[in-house]
């Protein structure tokens, strides 16, 4: 039988992958948001997961909502990066720290 | 199922979302040279958004608990509008004078007030997530909106990609408290919370909310982006995401730790008081070292947030009555601070950095003492206005158990008011550069509204009893 | 014991997909290696009997989110090998990171206690299927939710048009419409040109 | 109503309308304004004073002892300003009148052309109220008033050239030694509050025996001192300030930087026997501690010897007279010291007189030699100016304590109240008072020799100058004044631009009037003042004391003077006479010779035994380098520079570390976000364990 | 007729709003705003004039509303007790008592002599400064007059205000560094203080000095408190060692300013003792007192040497202000140790002895600071060296000059010696070596000031400056001569003002005996 923990564990090491994910990428924006949707993926893995287990509809519902900010999100998020692209020709994040301190 | 009163309970924000349409489509026949009538159609449509508020349509909740309308929300609404009204008045000729005075500044500022309408007034966790990414959302494009500054694109990305990954985590926390609570609404989970002996799910997920939170807010260590985002961003947009949201920000805070989570008090409480600690040192200390003014604020409001904290970690009526008074103190100073820095810059000129208000008393005598006044109240002293939020923050924690929270706050007070003194010696001790940047004749309204809005901080210092009573009575102190 | 195996092998396919999205140079192999775990995340929902999201989640994302970042990432035309600059040194902290994470995260979650529970009734048959399970629960329950979704969608079009779409200013474009309403007069203009006269100092 | 609370008002405060008018109003009133209402102000004094003796002496009066007004109360504490007039107070109130009185006279002549005459009348004048506030005082709060009042005016007049360099150095000196002397008189006060709980003389005297005996103050834990010695001590360290007792004489031989009328009023007849009188009305709590009368007698009779020995290697006329005055007030002191409080009155009265004398005299002289203060450029004098001359021998006499004048009476009585003394170190006191009548001799010869007599070693210049000449001379006087010292003035020393000649009446007149008591006055009062009961209420003696014994062998003046020629100390002063007369008029070339021979000694003399370099050293250098310490190590280094600069320094550090942190990139912040959440999840992590 | 006034109200409100026509009247305009704030500030000493005439006469608590039972404070007078922040109970009550009489006064008094000081010395931005001056009255005097320890809080820190402006706009060449200084020295202070009193609130639920008189503390919580209370006064004292803002402050500052720095702002930090660490933690000050004592001697002993070194005139009196500022301190703790050991008169003679040193401090050392710009005005140099032989061409300001620096060593029959004298009595009762060391102020401080008069007063012309100097002119002499005359008051008869004290230093003393140990 498949329980609640495989979810919850295949939710948990997609956040982990996710977040070292933003760890290791040090230049590319684009992979950073990857990383991001990848967290996404885990919690609504989570959701789905737990919206089955406790017959409630109010996860996938959620999940729904998620998927659908979260497309909003990338729209915006791609906007950013072309504006960002035209001023600065690069979206290398090594390259982007005019701001500090 | 949907009803009369659920509409009419929402009435304010299905009259402002109505309204941001309406002005979407206005604004397309505008002529740029019309845009004024955008500009006061805006402010008319807050002000009217207001008053609905404060009428008290309909019922408490609505739509099944999704929505509340309690006192709490009725406050922090009125100030979010206010603050909104403020930004707009003081953004008007900064915009003009850069080509950015468009309609999307307004639309999407009021779409990111409905996300705050409705964030402050959320039932349900697919509410708070909502109202916080409509927020979201608006504010990154507003932080983009200058779109030739490379700037206020770096900014906006920074801001973006922070964001997305200060959302994932804070829903990561959400799915475990569905999972632990069994339900997205925030008073079963409340039940739940406070009944459950099995904790560890809903714990676990409290890391993340606290997260969440404390990115909002831009607390330590999730403050990162703050500097940057408000250095970056336009001023007229630094001023408007540097004020209201920390009140929309004190009202997730509010609905998710004391509406949802307020069993796990213990926890979420000492996770904030290391952050308020974290946030009161790096705030405080590293705004001293600051040259320009933006990036200034940008740690002051970090140190702010600190503050703000301690009246959360009481945990009690009286803490957050203190913290929301803090909130409404801080959006106020800081949009008039915004607002100073707006009222100085002109076209090619930003008036950002500290130098630039070299001696400013003798050049714009009444502005530099507008200026100081906000200073004075930032740093808190009495008996401007800041000093009173202080005051009852520490209050709260100035009891057995949380006394070292208290001394905490004093000492990096005593280390933050360095950097407030240095704006007003900045402008009162120091001689103008020769080739020192005139100021300019403001344009009158926003010289009237400033100058009440800063004066205000004054008077409000003396007469602060009503609208704290108003805070304590949101949340049912007498 | 089939769901079991199916079970395992989509999230190794998961977990390996998700791993190479963060590890590959090319950034379209990562965005296409991101489409993979879709995809699995996507069977491994169906395999729970989330039948509606494990769809939407194809459609919605591998159809609209994902080909959006693989356009732009083709737009902006990144080169790979800068991109990949300091990957190695910093994957050992990564790795780190992630395992310390997983390890906090598991042993608070209490994985243990959770194993012992298998999945009940899929709840959804009662209502028929799925999607009117969830159908019904989004347009009663979720109902404010979902129109604040459609205000967010909104915000993201007029901010997505605001940032990009420029009118650019330098650029030489015909128009037409101006081109038709154009008089004569705007057309020729009569120059009177005073004579030159050398002897006036001042044009000197 | 003329009660004795009217006069007595007017006596203290007629000075004080003179010091008024002369200080606020002098430019309005003039210089003969200035003159005639506070010569006017101190003549009333006198009178009234004399009157009240009277009345005292004869019975027609009680002890006076009122207060005339509440200065602070608190609680079950008050002060009073009020006045305490007995004989002895009556006796001092003469004195100092008398005195202040022909001072004021010879001002006139003395500072004749001087620009700061009016402040200078309106000093001495305030110096008369203020003394007399001082031994009117019918407490300890009113008489520490007055003590510091005259220090204050003593300071005020010493530093009056103000312009001379050490003259300002001299009244800087003699506050702050005062001021030593006052930190023991003040904490002498103190303890007297706090054994008392009172600081009326009157409750005080009267349970004195009542509350002291037995009673200790643990000042330094576990070391129970006597309270009476402790009491009597602080005064006394109190009266050593201002009468100049060793080691806090120092200050006395400088204040003569002063004008020479206040050297005689301030610094030889009053002010400076003011510890002399306080330690008299302060007999009954003296009475009670041998040990502190021990610690008395032995400053005392160290005083009276060792500050004379200085007195002989001293070349300025002022000097030498100063440091005469600081050894007769060792003699007082000495008999303060063995119980003989009287005697010491009796003394002040007869010192007064003729040290008032001596001094106004050498002011004479200082006039007619245009401020030229140095013996070794004087002599002859005496067929310039006899008046001066003369009253200068009977000075001198009656100092040197020859039978028949008013300084023999006193000062023989009291070296036989040492004799017969049996208290700790009367031994040693009465070998020093011996000796010290032979070295008063010794000096006051020499100075008599030096000044009158022998050759002129002046050379006088530009003779054109007619005897009337003086007021352009007083004119220049001025400049001399303020080079007086250092030698560079506009004429080298020994040379006068005219030849010196006798002094104006009013100068003259009061060294007339002086010489007269100083001659008669002993004769006339010792028996009632020192053997009767002239004093019997205001000076307690416990059991007699050698006053008593020396009473039983008294058979009047006549019979002390011939008893006298056959007493050791009188012969002592004879050898002292002989020595000066041989080595000064006949054969100076001996004490040249002696200079050289015992030069270490000589030396020892001439640097005032390095006391002065000594305190120079360790309070002033010491104390400046103290205080640089202190401030530089302490305030700047340590707490400004360390602690609050040091803290606001760290903060930068700290500050722009924290900066570093805000490094620009991205990845950094995010980073910052994960690792947040795993100390947070880790934090919860080990609660839950 | 002036009982039924709220006379307090209009002394602090009077020169705040007297500010707005004066800052109205302009930089541009100097002589109107100069006149319109002298006239507004006699105004003000008139009406503490009025406030004195209608202390005597009147009935407690005439306009007092629910004034409940004010127990240590019940000699409080002319009380305006009115609800200013419901929510929390904070109150707008203001109340005198004989103590705070006597500082309003002293208030009143200097800053009337402030406005005219300033006509002189200060050239730009008069209006401003003027402004400056009179809102600074008016939180002083809202200071003294506060009961409530919310309300005492805010003008306490509200005057950092004003004179952070006024030294650094007016001030000398390191006016910035000066100015930062004090502020973040005096707010590092209070900050603690205010967490202190939250705490109280916690405990009591109320800031009414009175009721924190009365609760009961532990010996734990009274230790806190006490450090907390502590370190506000110390550092506005100041007392050693968080006294080193002082000399610079005052170094920088402008006459004026110098001048109620001196004279009224360092006697809140002992007003402070006297109102909140005495009446509201009786045992820890008394288990403290002998490190306040400590610290006090120091600042007697160690700081009169430092003064004695100092080459800058307004150093040197600002170190001797640390030092008489000592006896304040001094007397307030040896009187509580002697009301514990039962000698009330004893602990009646301390804390009357360290108030009117207060007074007098603000007297003497007001006028030496107000001298030393008079000079400064002429010579623009503070340095001692630069000066000698003021006194030929000044005569009338040398006699002035010294008066003040007689009443500066504690000269009786000058004001200086009033407080100093029961002080060491006090302490002498206490501990005679304590006595002595406090004492020893008679011998330095007679060496630092006498040391200046000799240095800068007497002696030949020292340089052609000097020579050009004008004596005081009329303005100047007023100042200077009011000073002197309040001095010789004082100093000649100083029961008035012990009488107006007595009663409510009895209470205090009354009240400290009991302790409060919960």
């Amino acid at each position: 039988m498949i329980s609640l923990a495989h979810f919850i564990v295949l939710g948990t090491i997609l956040f982990c992958i996710s977040v070292a994910g933003i760890f290791i990428n040090r230049k590319n924006v684009i992979v950073l948001l990857m990383a991001i949707e990848l967290m996404l993926l885990a919690v609504n893995m989570n959701f789905v997961a737990f919206s089955r287990y406790l017959g409630d509809p109010s996860g996938q519902v959620f999940v729904f909502f998620i998927l659908t900010v979260a497309a909003a999100e990338s729209a915006i998020g791609l906007a950013i990066l072309v504006v960002l692209f035209r001023n600065r020709s690069t979206i290398n994040v090594a390259e982007i720290d005019s701001m500090k301190g | 199922m949907i009803s009369l009163t659920d509409i009419l309970t929402l009435l304010p924000e299905s009259f402002l979302t109505l309204a941001i349409c309406a002005l979407l489509l206005l604004d397309l026949f505008l002529k740029p040279a019309q845009r004024s009538v955008t500009h006061y159609l805006s402010i008319v449509v807050l002000a009217v958004t207001g008053w609905l508020v404060l009428q008290h349509f309909g019922e408490p909740t609505a739509f099944g608990g999704m929505f509340v309308r309690d006192g709490v929300a009725v406050v922090l609404k009125v100030f979010v509008l206010l603050t909104t009204a403020l930004v707009f008045v003081y953004a008007r000729p900064y915009l003009r004078d850069r080509s950015l005075f468009v309609g999307e500044y307004y639309v999407l500022c009021l779409f990111a007030v409905l996300g705050m309408m409705l964030l402050v007034s959320a039932g349900s966790l697919v509410m708070i997530y909502l109202g916080l990414e409509l927020l979201a959302l608006s504010s990154y494009a507003l932080v983009a909106l200058n779109r030739d500054s490379p700037l206020s694109s770096e900014a906006a990305m920074k801001y973006f990609v922070l964001g997305a990954l200060a959302s994932g985590m804070l829903l990561y926390g959400m799915s475990m408290i569905y999972g632990a609570a069994g339900s997205l609404d925030l008073n079963t989970i409340h039940a739940v919370a406070a009944a459950s002996t099995q904790r560890g799910l809903l714990l676990f997920g409290v890391v993340f909310v606290v997260v969440g939170i404390a990115f909002k807010f831009g607390a330590a260590p999730f403050h990162m982006w703050l500097p940057d985002v408000y250095q970056g961003a336009p001023t007229a947009v630094t001023v408007f995401i540097g004020s209201a949201p920390k009140l929309a920000a004190f009202g997730m805070a509010y609905r998710l730790l004391e509406g949802g989570l307020d069993g796990l008090g213990g926890h979420w409480q000492l996770m904030l008081a290391l952050l308020a600690v974290l946030s009161l040192a790096i705030g405080n200390i590293a705004a001293i070292m600051q040259s320009n003014l933006k990036r200034m604020l940008a740690y002051s409001t970090i140190s702010h947030v600190g503050f703000l904290f301690l009246g959360l970690v009481n945990g009690q009526p009286e803490g957050y009555a203190a913290a929301m008074f803090y909130a409404i103190s801080y959006a106020l100073t800081a949009a008039a601070a915004f607002g100073i820095i707006l009222l100085l810059s002109r076209a090619g000129f930003e008036a950002e950095e500290i130098a630039d208000y070299k001696g400013l008393s003798q050049r714009a005598p009444w502005y530099a003492f507008l200026m100081a006044l906000i200073m004075f109240s930032l740093a808190g002293v009495p008996p401007l206005f800041g000093f009173f939020g202080k005051l009852l923050v520490l209050k709260a924690v100035a009891v057995p158990g949380t006394l070292w929270l208290a001394i905490a706050g004093a000492i990096f007070a005593i280390v933050g008011i360095y950097y407030y003194l240095r704006i007003v010696k900045v402008m009162y001790f120091d001689d103008p550069d020769a080739d020192a940047v005139p100021a300019k004749p403001a344009d009158a309204p926003m010289r009237a509204v400033l100058s009440v809005n800063a004066l205000a901080l004054l008077v409000l210092g003396l007469t602060w009893g009503p609208l704290y009573g108003w805070c304590a009575q949101a949340f049912g102190i007498r | 014991m089939t769901q079991q195996i199916l079970f395992y092998a989509f999230a190794a396919v998961l977990v390996a997909s998700a791993l190479a999205v963060i590890t590959v140079k090319n950034s379209v192999h990562a965005a296409l290696c991101l489409v993979l775990t879709f995809f699995t995340a996507a069977s491994i929902w169906i395999l729970a009997e989330a039948e509606f999201l494990g769809l939407a989640l194809i459609v919605v994302y591998v159809g609209a989110v994902m080909v959006l970042f693989l356009f732009v990432v083709m737009m902006l035309d990144i080169k790979e090998e800068a991109v990949r600059e300091g990957f190695i040194r910093f994957l050992p902290v990564g790795v780190v990171v992630a395992v310390v994470m997983l390890a906090e995260m598991l042993s608070l979650i209490g994985v243990r206690a959770l194993q012992a529970v298998p999945l009940p009734e899929n709840p959804a048959l009662a209502a028929g299927s799925n999607t009117s399970w969830l159908g019904k629960a989004l347009f009663t329950q979720f109902l404010l939710p979902f129109e604040v979704a459609a205000l967010i969608l909104t915000v993201a079009l007029i901010a997505a048009v605001a940032l990009t779409l420029r009118k650019r200013s330098g650029v030489r474009t015909q128009k037409p419409g101006q081109q038709v309403l154009v008089q004569r007069d705007e057309r020729l203009r009569v120059v009177k040109m005073a004579s030159e006269a050398p002897s006036t100092g001042e044009s000197a | 109503m003329i009660t004795p609370k009217l006069i007595l008002l007017v006596i203290a405060l007629a000075p004080l309308v003179g010091a008024i008018v002369a200080g606020l109003f002098g430019r309005r009133v003039g210089r003969a304004g200035a003159h005639t209402v506070t010569i006017a102000g101190v003549a009333v004094s006198f009178v009234l004073s004399c009157y009240a003796l009277y009345q005292l002496s004869t019975g027609g009066w009680g002890v006076f002892n009122e207060n005339l007004y509440t200065w602070f109360e608190v609680g079950k504490l008050s002060a009073h300003v009020g006045f305490l007039v007995d004989r002895l107070t009556a006796v001092m109130m003469v004195v100092v009148t008398s005195v202040s009185l022909l001072v004021h006279v010879y001002t006139i002549g003395y500072m004749r052309d001087d620009p700061g005459y009016q402040r200078f009348f309106s000093y001495i004048s305030l110096f008369t109220f203020s003394m007399l506030m001082l031994v009117m005082s019918n407490n300890f709060m009113q008489l520490f008033f007055g003590w510091e009042a005259v220090g204050l005016v003593s300071y005020l007049l010493i530093g009056f050239w103000f312009k001379r360099p050490s003259a300002i150095f001299a009244n800087m000196k003699a506050f702050l030694v005062n001021r030593v002397g006052d930190f023991g008189f003040l904490l002498g006060i103190a303890a007297v509050l706090f054994c008392f709980g009172s600081l009326d003389y009157a409750t005080v005297f009267a349970s004195a025996d009542a509350t002291l005996t037995g009673r200790t103050l643990e000042i330094i834990a576990g070391h129970p001192w006597q309270a009476a010695t402790v009491i009597g001590v602080l005064l006394f360290i109190g009266a050593m300030g201002k009468s100049a007792q060793v080691p806090l004489h120092v200050w006395l031989p400088d204040s003569m930087e002063g004008p020479t009328p206040i050297s005689a009023l301030i610094h030889a007849a009053t002010m400076v026997t003011a510890g002399i009188f306080m330690v008299a009305r302060m007999s009954p709590l003296y009475e009670l501690s041998e040990t502190a009368l021990s610690f008395v007698l032995i400053v005392g009779a160290t005083t009276a010897l060792f500050t004379g020995l200085i007195g002989i290697v001293q070349n300025d006329v002022k000097r030498v007279v100063a440091y005469s005055t600081l050894s007769q007030l060792g003699y007082m002191t000495v008999a303060l010291g063995v119980s003989a409080y009287s005697a010491a009155i009796f003394h002040l009265m007869t010192h007064a007189f003729f040290k008032a004398l001596l001094f106004l005299g050498a002011g004479s002289v200082i006039i007619a030699m245009h401020h030229e203060q140095d013996m070794r450029h004087m002599g002859g004098l005496r067929k310039y100016m006899p008046i001066t001359f003369i009253t200068g021998w009977i000075g001198t006499l009656a100092l040197t304590g020859f039978p028949g004048f008013s300084g023999f009476f006193s000062k023989d009585a009291i070296i036989e109240a040492v004799h017969e003394s049996h208290r700790y170190g009367s031994g040693y006191a009465y070998l020093c008072v011996l000796i010290g009548v032979f070295v008063t001799a010794l000096y006051s010869f020499r100075l008599i020799y030096l000044t009158y007599h022998g050759k002129e070693r002046f050379v006088v210049e530009h003779a054109h100058h007619d005897a009337h000449g003086h007021a352009r001379d007083a004119h220049h006087d001025e400049h001399a004044d303020e080079h007086a010292d250092d030698d560079h003035g506009h004429h080298e020393p020994g040379h006068l631009e005219h030849a010196p000649h006798e002094s104006p009446w009013v100068v003259t007149l009061p060294l007339i009037l002086l010489a007269i008591p100083s001659v008669v006055i002993g004769w006339l009062t010792i028996g009632p003042m020192l053997f009767g009961d002239f004093f019997a209420g205001a000076i307690v003696v416990k059991e007699g004391g050698p006053l008593a014994e020396l009473a039983h062998e008294w058979h009047g003046p006549g019979a002390m003077v011939l008893h006298g020629l056959l007493g050791l100390p009188f012969w002592f002063a004879v050898a002292g006479f002989a020595v000066a007369t041989y080595v000064y008029l006949f054969n100076q070339a001996i004490a040249d010779r002696a200079a050289k021979t015992f030069a270490p000694l000589y030396r020892l003399l001439q640097n005032k035994y390095g006391i002065d370099d000594l305190y120079f050293a360790i309070f002033a250098r010491g104390g400046l380098k103290l205080g640089r310490g202190l401030w530089r190590g302490g305030d700047v280094a340590v707490i400004d520079d360390g602690i609050v600069n040091g803290s606001a320094a760290l903060v930068q550090r700290i500050a722009a570390s924290v900066r570093r942190l805000q490094s620009g990139y991205l990845y950094h912040y995010a980073f910052a976000m994960i690792l947040g959440l795993i100390v947070l999840l880790g934090g919860l992590w080990m609660a839950a364990r | 007729m002036f009982a039924n006034w709220p006379l307090l109200s209009l002394l602090i409100w009077l020169p705040i709003l007297g500010a707005i026509p004066v800052l109205l009247a302009g930089d541009r305009r100097p002589d109107l705003a100069r006149r319109v704030a002298l006239a507004v500030a006699a105004a003000t000493f008139l009406v503490s004039l009025a406030m004195l005439s209608a202390f005597n006469h009147a009935i407690a608590d005439s306009i007092a509303r629910g004034a409940a039972d004010l127990g240590l404070l019940k000699n409080m007078q002319l009380q305006e007790n009115l609800l200013w922040i419901e929510a929390l109970n904070v109150r707008y009550h203001l109340g005198v008592d004989g103590i705070s009489v006597a500082l309003v006064l002293l208030t009143t008094f200097t800053s009337v002599l402030v406005v005219i000081l300033g006509w002189g010395s200060v050239e730009k931005k008069v209006a401003q400064y003027m402004a400056a001056m009179l809102v600074l009255e008016g939180l002083m005097v809202g200071v003294f007059c506060a009961l409530d320890a919310l309300l005492f809080y805010v003008f306490f820190e509200g005057m950092l205000i004003p004179m952070f402006i006024l030294i650094g706009v007016w001030g000398g060449a390191r006016r910035v560094y000066a100015t930062l200084k004090f502020f973040i020295y005096t707010f590092f202070g209070s900050i603690f203080m205010l967490v202190g009193l939250l705490y109280l609130y916690f405990k009591t639920g109320t800031f009414e000095l009175a009721e924190l008189a009365k609760v009961g503390l532990s010996a734990k919580e009274q230790a806190w408190l006490f450090f907390a209370f502590l370190i506000a006064f110390a550092v506005k004292v100041p007392m050693w060692p968080v006294h080193t803002w002082l000399p610079d402050a005052h170094v920088e500052a402008p006459t004026g300013g110098s001048v109620v720095l001196a004279a009224i702002m360092l006697k809140i930090g002992g007003y402070g003792f006297i109102r909140f660490s005495l009446p509201i933690v009786p045992d820890a000050s008394l288990e403290y007192a002998w490190l306040v004592i400590a610290m006090s001697l120091i600042a007697v002993v160690y700081v009169g040497y430092v003064a004695l070194v100092q080459e800058d005139m307004k150093k040197l009196i600002a170190y001797s202000s640390i030092a008489h500022m000592g006896f304040v301190t001094l007397g307030v703790f040896i009187s509580l140790a002697l009301a514990r050991s039962g000698n009330a008169t004893g602990a009646a003679v301390g804390i009357q002895g360290a108030m009117v040193q207060m007074i007098s401090h603000g007297f003497v050392s007001g006028a030496m600071f107000a001298s030393v710009g008079v000079l400064y005005d002429r010579m623009h140099t503070r340095m001692i060296r630069d000066y000698g032989g003021v006194v030929n061409t000044m005569p009338r300001f040398a006699a002035l000059f010294v008066l003040f620096a007689m009443a500066n060593c504690g000269l009786p029959g000058t004001s200086g010696f009033v407080g100093e004298f029961w002080v060491i009595l006090a302490a002498f009762q206490h501990n005679p070596l304590v006595g002595a060391l406090a004492a020893f102020t008679l011998i330095i401080g007679a060496a630092y000031t006498l040391w200046l008069v000799k240095r800068v007063i007497f002696g030949e012309v020292a340089n052609e400056h000097v020579a050009e100097l004008q004596d005081m002119n009329g303005r100047e002499t007023l100042v200077l001569a009011t000073l002197a005359a309040a001095v010789l008051l004082l100093g000649l008869w100083p029961q008035p003002l012990g009488n107006l004290m007595d009663a409510p230093i009895a209470e205090l003393v009354k009240h400290i005996v009991i302790s409060k140990g919960a």
